[in-house]
């Protein structure tokens, strides 16, 4: 049996978020046992947990679930991921957090059970200005950039990244910080549209997003300059903003839409059977995507772990081993039904945070859907690579774990 | 009879010896807004005298024992204590000079049991910083305990042993005005001010009350000034009464002389009593 | 009569002001102590330690503290998420800046800035009192949340803001950090707890704890009886936000392990605790345990019997939960406005004259 | 002339009730009375006896006090008056004057007193107010201030006519004379023997100065510890040796001074 | 003009109708206080909820739809009509005043004449109940709510100030929300009629009377019942109209319920029993906040000032005046 412990949150404030993902999540993990009989004829059990978003919570369902053989925890939430990278590494459990959580995991030397593959929020950043650089073509001196986020640490993450890239490619960066939850930004959208930006750049979560992307639109500010985080995506945050939030651009590390042959197995297997996890209303979505591209990404390391060790029935640390030699190309994801759903990458000891490729979404208001402006492209990986190697190196040197795992 | 100079100590009838003058209310004045509650009112209180203030409701008797215990601060006019003009002063500074009170408007500690509002009387008395509190042994415990007995003995004083644990919010009327005399006693004042602190007793307790006042005041030394309605008590208890008008002081005297005063039968008594 | 206080007589004052001056209340906390001590170690799980034990210690310690100030002394405070952030932190930054000092003396240090920080947010009530205080308390709430988020030095300048808290032992053992031995974690916090609640013990039924009370319940009088209200009330701030700067600084270094001062020590933080200590009885010691059991207890009962048990979906049964949750406050409060506490008096007094209706 | 106003048929009577309070607390332990129609009943009694506890059973004001009628009945009219809220028995012509005045403090004197004319239309309440005010001049010349600011006396006239201004059937009163100067006791007795004679308003007082009580009242009940331990014609109460001596303050040898009370005294002849 | 005045006016006028939509919320704090004493926590959860019901109601959800799907395994989520939203406010309404009469018979009668910490408390309570009793309702995902108000910058307003700019200078002319216009003309109406309502009429004079003493006020015979639900039935329209503007301006999801955070300081300075008080509060508290957020927060200490400064502003004001601007003055008497 291969058991997955879903950490939700499907109320509180950022519930709206919270939904599709974990619907996604489990939808596919459904899929998975009703159409294959699980992973590698292994039964598949999950076990939900209602976080609300509340650390506390999350210490409690991570202590109450993971007697129960828990593979792999997607702590899905920022906080709680940064209380369980210890107690899981501590309890041989990896952990992955896919595009949140602590950015400097991707150093598998130091963060032996921590994932974040295929992309970070650093990477994120770097993925937006050089498409910026790209459409402006290579040239972004001179030019100024606003970047509105949310007055929280998930909020300021990009910050560091920008201003090291604002120094290399010589654009201007204007931090603006909303305060959470952000039901009120008028301040800081008449400031963008006195100071009138060339580009924003927006690092919102809950609220803040469809409230900011209403007063752009409101201020009448150019939505193809307006990029979001791929946090800042989901339809909620566009839809209430009507026809006006039309050509508004989004990072993302997967793909959109249904367009992939998965959905009609997920339609026939799940939806169809009455197994969907919640109203079945989300498919599609961007966030249902995202929680569906992870359980895509869990039970495909799961298949890595089951052929290193020859066992079906595999346990947390094979589940890691299996995760550390993951490899996603572009033939698997074409025999999963989600061809070209994200980047190809491959995760070693030493790297957990994989490319790091992203690409550009826009935002199509008639049609009320994403459509991909843009390849999955690496990041400014050199740049990066440093932030990283800076930031986990603190860690290490603050709780003492030597940096020779992987040798 | 009229008393003598403000330094001299004399004998009253009954054998007590009244001191001289502890306390002088000089010209106060104090209005809020445009309702002027006392208008340039003097008088004194002596060492050791019972003093009894009276007049008809609204005339500003309660407002005076505000002003002397520092809780209104008069427009105009001086207090002096001992002889010495008193400077603009926090309620509880002055009580910490000696001059404790009970309320009109009972105002005990509701959510405290009548030891523990006694127990707060002593808190003048009680010098053990807060950190020897926290460890309670040693020189906090004694303290307390040494306080205790004493407040015991108020409360044996009192006749209310019955109720040293029960929460006051629950006692009737009559016992919450006890308890809130022996809050007062148990500072120890050098002058206790009360306001109509025999309200809504029937005689017996009347009888009871005047007894612990005549005794405080017997025993030890305590120089009071008192608020009561009844005439009988007034008459009966108190060494001079002084007659507040709406504002304006009207009397000032030994009982008999008051009483016999036609404006203070026409503004406050009605009839004239026997 | 299954409960009794009669032939338990009483021979000094000292023995009358005893904590449990009945004979089987005296017995029964011995009883609690020795087996909160020398039993519950040995049958600790990691779940019960994470999930339910140390919350339980480290809020019963908050719980105290807002029960000082609140229940104790009548001042109204929504702040207690934000002391619980300056503890935190506190101990954050004496964790990594003094990383051989021991983090005993470390949490302790932390209380004592969150006093001193309390004490300064304590000023405006001299002039504020009630609600408006309560909502003045929120001033300092928000403006530490942004401070502590806004200003890198206090997370170390780390990318992500976090504070993580790094290993540190006592006597060889493992307190903070992801090795910590559940028994240890619980031993070192049951330490605090039981030590505080001896204090606050201590503290409210001497001189102090009368004068907060006869603030509370009548600020007018106390003053003219001779307590300076300005000085006491500060007094309860700093011993209050003492507690709390403890209970912030266990709950970041020995229950999370790390913390983002938003997320962790938010408004809701501050309900939660108020929760404890009117659910539990303003001015009550033992309320304040019981509230913090009630709290923390609730939403693991709940989630057992709505989605262990009945099998509902994990979202229903959360709306559920709040439901529920949201109507046992009203319900009790509305069966004992004086908290479980005040209900668990009327039991003893009903026990006291049992079989007897009165 | 007392004996000539006397009651013909019963108004209020309650019947053997007990009253606890939050669970546990015993304090009425099976008191009965009756208010005759037209009477003026005065209940007397020391501290704690139960006097206010009783009233406020009658005016269903005890629930909001976590008190209950645990046992026994009160009828109004002949009806029980257990399940009818305040209000209802406000409008059915009962109300109390709750004992430590209870002025609404944030209202002036005025405001004040035109609540108590709530249940009444807006002509009324204006004869009413000018009722009150002849009755209490005091008040005249207080109407603009918020009541938490008037001397304990006046916030007493304001909380007694309050209640008159509903223009009450029945009025409780409790402690009608607390606080008040010996001229305004008077004063609020004879008004209430106008009401009572010219506008036949029953009234049940509690009072503890007994002196004045009984010589208002027709009809008087004497309540110690939750029990009724006599009751009888007023006129012959103020005989009785007892009630002489513990509640008129007249022993033997005629009044007695507060100066020279005895600590020993007699013991009542009803405790044994 | 110069730009910078030309600026500055721009965030003070924004900050003054952001600061009605506060008061909005406000309101229904100070009609609660007014008419019992009780600390209204729950009114952030009650603009929430009235949100909720108008737009499930004009969209024709099935209530409790999750619920019934999760016993029954069924698949219901709407009835499949729209409702005008003209009947759907209507009919909201309705449900306010069914759940004021819930609450009224519920909680508030049973609490009478206890301690307002304890009220204080149960209106917490109340407001978990609420906000699980919606979500299971209505489901806890973001909806969209549009009755039809007009949003976004005036083109008008736009044009006119574009004119006052010094020539030549590059100027866009002033920003203002027409929704927030709108919000302004409906509190004006709201507060006037409130504030008379509340001072010169019978049931407002015996509410003002509620608040000070329940026990006496039950003694002259008012009514609590009958004052408590009408009060509770106007803050829940009050809270109705809230939802609608907040709902109107981001989503009707839990955060809606956040506000209530923002309504505290503007209370707190107009004073708690203060219907007038709640629009002037609301109006310095906007206006502050952003004048800060622009003058001092941004360039000098990092933005996202304004959850904070509210507070401190209204603190500063409570120093001077501990009952607030306009509140009944707090009686400290022996
Ligand atoms: N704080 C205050 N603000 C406004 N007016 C006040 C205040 N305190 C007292 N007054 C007014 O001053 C006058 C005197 O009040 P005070 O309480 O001293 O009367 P009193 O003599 O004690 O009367 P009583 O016998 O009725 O208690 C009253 O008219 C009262 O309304
Ligand atoms: N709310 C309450 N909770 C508990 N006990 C109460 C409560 N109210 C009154 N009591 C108790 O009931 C008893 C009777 O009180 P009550 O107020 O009826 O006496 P009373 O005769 O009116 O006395 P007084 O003359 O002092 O007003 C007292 O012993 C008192 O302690
Ligand atoms: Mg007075
Ligand atoms: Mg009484």
């Amino acid at each position: 049996e291969l058991v997955f412990p879903t950490l939700d949150y499907r109320t509180g404030p950022y519930g709206p978020g919270g939904i599709p993902f974990a619907d996604g999540y489990a939808d596919y993990m459904t899929l998975l046992q009703e159409r294959d009989g699980g992973i590698g004829g292994e039964p598949i059990r999950l076990v939900p947990c209602e976080t609300g978003y509340n650390t506390e919570r999350g210490v409690e369902c991570y202590e109450s679930t993971k007697g129960e053989g828990a593979l792999v925890y997607q702590p899905l939430s920022t906080g709680i991921t940064y209380q369980l990278i210890p107690k899981a590494t501590a309890d041989d459990i990896p952990i992955h957090s896919l595009g949140y959580g602590r950015t400097s995991a991707a150093n598998g030397e130091v963060f032996s059970h921590v994932f974040n593959y295929p992309a970070n929020y650093w990477d994120a950043a770097s993925g937006i200005v050089n498409f910026l650089l790209e459409e402006n073509d290579g040239d972004l001196e001179g030019k100024s950039i606003a970047l509105v986020y949310h007055d929280s640490s998930f909020g300021t993450e990009p910050i560091r990244t920008l201003q090291m890239l604002s120094e290399k490619h010589g654009f201007e960066l204007s931090l603006k910080a909303v305060s959470p939850p952000g039901n009120e930004q008028r301040s800081t959208w008449l400031e963008v549209r006195r100071e009138r930006p060339d580009f924003v750049i927006m690092w919102g979560w809950g609220v803040q997003n469809s409230v900011a992307i209403q007063e752009a639109v409101n201020i009448r500010y150019p939505m193809n300059n307006f990029y979001g985080a791929w946090w800042s995506v989901s339809e909620n945050d566009v839809i209430p903003a009507g026809a006006g939030a039309d050509g508004y651009r989004a990072v993302m590390f997967h793909g959109v839409g249904s367009d992939y042959p998965v959905y009609d197995d997920i339609q026939e297997y799940v939806l169809d059977a009455g197994l969907a996890a919640g109203a079945g209303d989300q498919v599609g979505t961007v966030l249902y995507n995202r929680g569906m591209y992870a359980a895509m990404l869990a039970a495909e390391a799961v298949r890595t772990a089951q052929e290193i060790h020859g066992v079906s029935d595999i346990d947390a640390v094979m589940m890691r081993d299996g995760m550390e030699a993951l490899v996603i190309d572009e033939a698997r994801m074409e025999a999963l039904g989600l061809p070209g759903f994200g980047p190809e990458f491959s995760v070693s000891c030493a790297d957990h945070g994989g490319p790091g490729s992203s690409a550009i979404a826009e935002w199509d208001a008639d049609r009320q859907s994403w459509t991909m402006i843009s390849d999955f492209a690496e990041p400014d990986k050199e740049l990066i690579d440093r932030l990283v190697l800076e930031d986990s190196n603190a860690y290490a040197a603050e709780n003492n774990i030597p940096e020779t795992r992987c040798e | 009879m009229s008393p003598p100079n403000d330094t001299d100590s004399y004998t009253t009838p009954d054998g007590r010896t009244i001191g001289p003058v502890m306390l002088e209310v000089k010209n106060i004045t104090l209005r809020f807004g445009g309702v002027v509650a006392i208008k340039d009112i003097s008088f004194d209180i002596r060492e050791g005298e019972i003093r009894a203030i009276i007049g008809p409701n609204g005339a500003g008797k309660s407002s005076m024992l505000n002003v002397i215990n520092g809780f209104y601060h008069p427009q105009e006019g001086d207090i002096l204590f001992r002889g010495e003009k008193r400077g603009p002063m926090k309620p509880f500074q002055i009580a910490q000079q000696g001059i404790a009170r009970t309320f009109q408007n009972i105002a005990l500690f509701k959510g405290m049991s009548t030891l523990d509002n006694i127990m707060t009387g002593r808190f003048t008395h009680m010098k053990a910083p807060v950190w020897k509190q926290a460890i309670w042994r040693g020189e906090a415990e004694r303290e307390e305990i040494e306080n205790r007995a004493f407040v015991e003995r108020i409360i044996d004083f009192l006749e209310i042993q019955a109720i040293r644990k029960t929460p006051v919010g629950r006692l009737p009327y009559g016992l919450q005005k006890r308890v809130e005399l022996g809050r007062a006693l148990a500072a120890e004042p050098k002058l206790l001010l009360l306001d109509e602190p025999m309200a809504g007793m029937n005689v017996e307790e009347k009888e009871d009350m005047s007894r612990f006042i005549l005794d405080v005041n017997d025993e030890f030394g305590t120089t009071i000034a008192l608020i009561e309605h009844d005439m009988g008590v007034v008459m009966d208890i108190s060494d001079r009464v002084v007659v507040l008008d709406y504002g304006r002081k009207i009397g000032d005297g030994t009982p008999a002389e008051v009483i016999a005063n036609p404006e203070v039968i026409d503004a406050y008594l009605g009839v004239a009593h026997d | 009569m299954l409960y009794r206080e009669a032939g338990d007589y009483k021979t000094s004052y000292s023995d009358d002001a005893q904590t449990f001056p009945i004979k089987l209340d005296r017995w029964w906390y011995y009883a609690v102590t020795f087996v909160a001590f020398f039993v519950v170690p040995f049958v600790l799980t990691d779940y019960t330690v994470n999930a339910i034990m140390l919350p339980f210690l480290i809020f019963s310690i908050a719980a105290l503290g807002l029960n000082i100030l609140t229940g104790y002394c009548g001042q109204l405070s929504l702040g207690t998420g934000g002391f619980m952030a300056v503890g935190a932190y506190a101990t954050y930054k004496l964790m990594t800046a003094f990383p051989d000092l021991n983090i005993f003396f470390i949490v302790i240090i932390s209380g004592v800035i969150t006093a001193a920080v309390g004490v300064l947010f304590g000023l405006p009530s001299l002039r504020i009192k009630g609600f408006y205080l309560a909502v003045a308390t929120l001033a300092a709430q928000f403006f530490l949340v942004w401070l502590f988020n806004k200003v890198p030095w206090f997370y170390n300048y780390s990318a992500s803001g976090q504070i993580n808290a790094p290993e540190r032992t006592i006597f060889g053992q493992a307190v903070t950090g992801a090795n910590a031995e559940p028994w240890v974690a619980y031993l070192f916090c049951l330490v605090f707890v039981f030590a505080l609640a001896w204090l606050t013990r201590n503290l409210t039924r001497g001189r102090i704890g009368r004068s907060w009370m006869a603030i509370r319940d009548m600020d007018i009088a106390a003053e003219i009886i001779g307590v300076n209200p300005l000085r006491t009330k500060l007094s309860a701030f700093a011993v209050s936000s003492f507690f709390i700067g403890i209970s912030g600084a266990l709950f970041f270094s020995v229950y999370l392990g790390a913390a983002e001062v938003g997320e962790a020590f938010g408004i809701q933080k501050s309900f939660l605790v108020l929760f404890m200590v009117i659910i539990g009885g303003l001015g009550s010691v033992f309320g304040s345990f019981a509230g913090a059991a009630f709290m923390v207890l609730l939403p693991v009962f709940l989630k057992l019997f709505f989605v262990d048990m009945l099998g509902w979906p994990t979202d229903i049964a959360a709306h559920i939960n709040f439901l529920v949750s949201g109507g046992l406050i009203v319900m009790f409060l509305i069966v004992e406005p004086h908290g479980l506490a005040a209900l668990w008096r009327t039991v003893k007094e009903k026990l006291r004259l049992w079989p007897f209706p009165h | 002339m007392l004996d000539t106003a006397k009651a013909d048929d019963t108004l209020l009577e309650v019947n053997n009730i007990e009253v606890i309070y939050n669970h546990v607390i015993l304090v009425l332990k099976g008191v009965s009375l009756k208010v005759p129609k037209g009477g003026i009943t005065a209940l007397l009694g020391g501290n704690g006896a139960g006097k206010s506890t009783t009233l406020k059973a009658i005016s269903g004001l005890l629930a909001s006090e976590r008190g209950e009628i645990t046992k026994g009945s009160i009828q109004y009219h002949g009806e029980s008056t257990q399940n009818r809220s305040p209000n209802d028995l406000v409008r059915g012509g009962i109300i109390q004057v709750m004992e430590g005045r209870h002025c609404f403090e944030h209202l002036t004197i005025e405001e004040n007193l035109m609540t108590g004319a709530y249940t009444r239309s807006a002509a009324e309440a204006k004869a009413g107010l000018e009722m009150v005010y002849t009755y209490f001049p005091r008040l005249r010349e207080r109407r603009k201030s918020q009541a938490g600011y008037t001397s304990g006396g006046e916030q007493q006239m304001c909380a007694i006519g309050r209640a008159l201004m509903s223009k009450p059937e029945t009025v409780l009163l409790d402690e009608p004379s607390m606080g008040l100067a010996p001229q305004l006791v008077e004063e609020i007795f004879s008004i209430v023997k106008n009401l009572n004679e010219q506008e036949g308003v029953s009234f049940l007082l509690a009072e503890q100065n007994t002196n004045v009580a009984l010589r208002y009242a027709h009809y008087g009940y004497i309540l110690e510890s939750g029990r009724i331990v006599m009751d009888g014609d007023a006129a012959d109460l103020r005989e009785n040796p007892d009630v002489k001596e513990f509640y008129l303050g007249v022993g033997d040898e005629g009044r007695k001074s507060f100066r020279d009370v005895r600590s020993y005294r007699r013991r009542k002849r009803w405790l044994n | 003009m110069p730009i910078w005045l030309l600026n500055t006016l721009e965030v003070s006028i924004n900050g003054l109708m952001t600061g009605v939509l506060y008061s909005l919320v406000a309101l229904g704090f100070v009609l609660i206080f007014k008419s019992s004493g009780v600390f209204n926590y729950a009114q952030g959860v009650m603009a929430l909820f009235a949100a909720q019901t108008l737009v499930g109601i004009q969209t024709g959800q099935v209530p409790f739809a999750h619920l019934i799907n999760a016993i029954t395994g069924g698949h219901i989520a709407r009835f499949g009509f729209d409702v005008p939203s003209l009947l759907a406010i209507l009919l909201t309404t309705l449900v306010m005043v069914v759940f004021a009469w819930v609450v009224v018979k519920v909680i508030m009668v049973r609490l009478v004449n206890q301690e307002p910490i304890i009220l204080f408390m149960a209106t917490i309570g109340l407001a978990y109940f609420m906000e699980g009793f919606g979500d299971l309702m209505w489901g806890a995902e973001l909806k969209n709510l549009d009755v039809g108000l007009p949003s976004g910058g005036s083109f008008w307003i736009e044009d006119v100030t574009a004119q006052w700019a010094a020539q030549g200078e590059d100027y866009w002319g002033m920003y203002v929300d027409t929704l927030d216009i709108w919000a302004t003309v409906i509190a004006v109406f709201l507060v006037a009629g409130l504030t008379i309502f509340a001072q010169y009429t019978k049931p407002g004079r015996a509410m003002r009377a509620v608040a000070d003493d329940h026990q006496a006020a039950l003694s002259v015979g008012i009514s609590l019942n009958r004052i408590w639900i009408m009060v509770w039935s106007i803050a829940g329209f009050v809270a109705l109209v809230a939802g609608i503007m907040w709902g109107t301006k981001s989503g009707v999801q839990f955060s809606l319920s956040l506000i209530a955070l923002k309504a505290l300081p503007v209370l707190m300075l107009g004073g708690f029993t203060s219907i007038p008080g709640a629009i002037v509060g609301g109006l310095i508290i906007g206006m502050g906040e952003k004048l800060f957020e622009f003058l001092i927060g941004v360039p000098f200490l990092g933005g996202a000032t304004e959850n904070w400064f509210a507070y401190v502003l209204a603190l500063l004001f409570l120093v001077f005046r501990p009952q607030g601007l306009f509140g009944d003055k707090i009686i400290e008497r022996v």
